[in-house]
């Protein structure tokens, strides 16, 4: 499947005008969500690093048995070595990608990588975010000024390109714009519609949702309409962009979700050990403990256990009123 | 890690480096730092010689407090954002490097060499890697866009004559080269290690020993590092840890998962 | 202004527009409309034919509810963020229209000439302006971006060969000029009057009468048009307001501030 | 004063870098803020037609006499009369002028541009945004799709470009950045170092804030920095950009403050009527009266009066939540 850099601004009308953007409910499974994702496309995750990561989503996409999905992010962790593993994607674009620091590089990464199962296209991180704020905003690209003199440019061949200011003459960079198929976030709640609010740390999502052909929510927690337009300065999605709703408490674990609960540090550690000692097999029998065999996402959280669950919580709601 | 053991205080390289590194700020700036000696070295500096000092975090964090105890594993989880006076999406906080707000940036690396270029991409190259490392992350546009700071442990695999991959520029080249590449402003200003602090040479932008740590030599110092170093002409000798840095440290990471 | 008596119903040339304009709307449209006739038509819309239509606000607001008789006296006051799903910076809910996600822009102007270019910055052209206008506002970006709806009063001195000013972009010179000029999307697509409601031919680009106002003839559409209009093949007798459009126009604008 | 269209890239760190942006306290008069803005500089006025518009400084401006500033705003109105009526301002950059469509065109903005007193340089609300949103990002341009074909674009003359996209080939708008030296901002709340929330409609603010080289916040109330930490996630503006805080109660009167007071709707019928009577004498019967009269701003809000302050407050305090 070849795919154009940036997508021509016709196709990139075209493809919004097509779409119902009418207020109509969207509340629906993950499963039937997982069903709006064709193999192939490109998938943009929200969130970053090991937060407000839609892990739930992400695993009814490996139960679904997607496949060749161009996967972006700010920052991949865990759900990318886990995408690779299941065969979900291939490429991967990102800025940075490992657990993370006191977990060391993760192993899962470098076996794909190095053995050349699978490509990992790296940007800087501002100029991840800023191709998909370009994207957002409806250009072919935008002016940004790191990355010259660098390898990480050198690598991106002609993907990379600088230009001239024309009022300056000063030398800028040219990022290209980027408009993911698809992209998937996970808010701490949200209406039918899709209208979201996000607490805390933002992230990329805003652009994201902006740039993205089309967006998948998914959410802890459904609330009603009147809800939203009670604080509409608080809305960041707007229902026009969305094209599914899907409430699932706990969506991100064993990632964090601000305010809500934090990373499920044991089990990140455990994680790191079954991977570490064996990326191949350990990812394997960690795919099939934890996304293949628990056939509900509460069966999946079971898995974590209760104990977990409860003082991921305790300490996610601890974040700054205390 | 090698435990230096002078005057009788017990230290580790990780303390150490957070110590000479805190000692480089000034207060009042504000510092893009990253998670582990970085956040340790700016938090440190607070509570020392620079309590108006602002922290910025690449996930998205203005002036942040750190709860002594509870350092964020991560610069995008929410224990960063304790305290803090604002919280911003990840490309607004990384544009206000490119805004000019920021002083310092602060961060590790994998590979160092002569003109302060990181490697934090690729061990072996990037055709056939021997070891393909997290990528860049924020670090390529911290060091594009300021002046940087970077601590690491001083050895002959991380100080190498040339890099195999510039993930985060520095003077790319030495002399004008990194201002011809694109980058007239910021560029690497120190080095901290556990052996030494290390600047560049103004014109050549060659690497320069300005200090060394107490009872290090110079023939250790070269002998560590895999190109031949520099040395001012006046080399200053680093005031060993003090007890109250220290204790701040013991108290700000007390399960020590950051200065071990 | 004028009123129009057909059936017993009484209603100004400001309700004509705004209920001829409200026809115009396809249920689940989002449509960027500004104060006056463009908000009461949207409205009305949506009270009747088209409950699933989003109204965006200049002032950055996406799917606001107006009050009745609380019509908001511009895009950029509270009134207009009232059971609102979103209140956004006005560069970004401008973007959406850059984006695509706006189908239909709605407003009024000074001057419209044959291919729908408005003017609304200077009557007499800029160099010796007789009247300074206010000026493009976001006018500009809408007509730029996405297809137009205008209301306006149907006179000879609004209705001119060529406007003295292009403020807002229509079909510039007819035929592919406007895609010529960088603006391949959107375009001028009705025009509403208290006379008749107009489009443009698909490969000129002129300003084509599609319906008249019931009791309008041609040659009263062309005494109150200061270029030659032409005339769909077959012109359709617009409907009359109904009553219970009308009611609603008195319910949303009880004190006939903006129908006057 | 000449001025270069956009700062290059050199002077706009080094005038940052100039600035003390530690954490300290910037607590001032509305007369000691007005000796921060001299005489030639472009301030940038936050708010937009009738809303949020920093009145009161702009009061002790006209009071100081300050001259020459080249003025510009999302969108101007009765401010931007007085600013020319006070000999303030000679040039003012803005899409749209006037008092409001309900009270039509406004004769004190047609005195002057068709006396060719002043220059109003029009650019479309868009460009407008975008320019203030390059200027706060530290590009020098940033792509667009408007503005081509009009002649609002034509009459810009050489400020005007057009560039082709290096990935797409499409032709696009080059806008160029915009970094007023001074931004000046009325908010809801913020505290002594100048950390800011904004209530509602954010207009162009959070751009400006960023642009402008300093920015002088007035507010209708100081509240403590731990007010601020414990909601992080709802400061607009971070303090590192702000050079002065200046507590001021209604001080967008008579325009509106989101969710404090609505417009003095009786004052401004009020100010029609002078104003479109005669535009030069009436205005400056309206400057003696409102401006130059009162000796503080308090005695201002009591030359509006009392019964109008308290019915525009009622008005503003029903805004989404009744």
């Amino acid at each position: 499947m070849t795919r154009d850099l940036v997508t021509p601004y016709a196709k990139l009308r075209a493809d919004t005008v097509a779409r119902d953007r009418g207020l109509r409910e969207k509340v629906t499974t993950l499963e039937a969500a997982a069903d709006l994702i064709k193999d192939g496309e490109h998938v943009a995750l929200g969130g970053c690093h090991m937060s407000r990561t839609p892990i739930a989503m992400l695993w009814a996409l490996m139960r679904a048995k997607r496949k060749d999905l161009v996967v972006s992010r700010s920052i991949a962790s865990t759900e990318s070595d886990m995408l690779l593993a299941a065969g979900t994607t291939k490429h991967i674009i990102t800025s940075w990608f490992s657990q993370g620091l006191i977990w060391g590089v993760s192993k899962v990464m470098r076996h794909h990588m190095e053995h050349k199962l699978a490509r990992y296209e790296e940007w800087s991180h501002m100029s991840m975010g800023l191709r998909y704020r370009a994207g957002a905003m409806g250009i072919p690209f935008i002016p940004s000024r790191s990355m010259m003199g660098s390898d990480v440019s050198k690598e991106l061949g002609a993907d990379f390109k600088t230009m001239t200011c024309p009022f300056t003459g000063e030398e800028v960079v040219a990022l290209p714009a980027l408009n993911p198929d698809v992209a998937i976030i996970h808010v701490q709640r949200c209406d039918p519609y899709g209208n979201a609010q996000i607490d805390g740390l933002q992230f990329m999502d805003i652009d994201l949702a902006m740039a993205a052909k089309r967006v998948i929510l998914t959410t802890e927690r459904i609330v009603s309409n009147d809800f939203i337009r009670r604080t509409p300065d608080q809305t960041r999605i707007p229902f026009i962009t969305v094209e599914a709703v899907v409430e699932v408490p706990m969506g991100c674990a064993p990632h964090e979700c601000y305010g809500a609960y934090e990373p499920f540090f044991d089990h990140m550690d455990e994680y790191a050990d079954i991977t570490t000692k064996d990326p191949v097999k350990g990812m394997q029998d960690y795919l099939a403990r934890y996304v293949y065999g628990p056939k509900t996402w509460s069966d999946m959280l079971s898995e974590l256990g209760m104990e977990a669950v409860l003082d991921a919580c305790r300490r996610g709601r601890s974040v700054y009123n205390d | 890690m090698t435990k230096h053991q002078p005057k009788g205080a017990t230290f580790t390289a990780s303390e150490l480096l957070a110590i000479n590194a805190a000692r480089l700020m000034t207060d009042g700036q504000t510092v893009f730092a990253g998670i582990g000696v970085p956040l340790l070295a700016a938090t440190l500096a607070q509570h020392h010689a620079c309590p108006h000092l602002t922290i910025l975090f690449e996930g998205g964090v203005i002036g942040p407090k750190i709860v002594p105890g509870e350092l964020p594993p991560s610069t995008n989880e929410q224990r960063c954002t304790r305290r803090a006076a604002m919280v911003l999406p990840i490309t607004d906080v990384l544009l206000l490097l490119q805004r000019g707000y920021v002083d310092l940036g602060f961060m590790g690396g994998a590979q160092i060499d002569r003109y302060g270029n990181l490697n934090s991409s690729f061990i072996g190259g990037p055709e056939n890697p021997k070891v393909r490392l997290p990528g860049t992350g924020g670090g390529n546009d911290i060091s594009s866009l300021t002046n940087m700071i970077v601590a690491m442990k001083h050895e002959k695999r991380r100080f190498v004559e040339k890099v195999d991959f510039i993930t985060s520029p520095g003077w790319i080249k030495g002399r004008d080269s990194r201002a011809k590449s694109g980058l007239p402003q910021g560029g690497m200003w120190r080095v901290v290690t556990d052996l030494a602090v290390m600047g560049f040479h103004e014109e050549t932008r060659e690497m320069t020993v300005l200090a060394m740590q107490a009872g290090v030599t110079r023939e250790k110092v070269q002998e560590n590092t895999g190109f031949a170093l520099r040395f001012a002409d006046k080399v200053e000798v680093a005031e060993p840890p003090r007890r109250e840095e220290l204790e701040t440290l013991h108290h700000l990471d007390p399960d020590r998962r950051f200065t071990a």
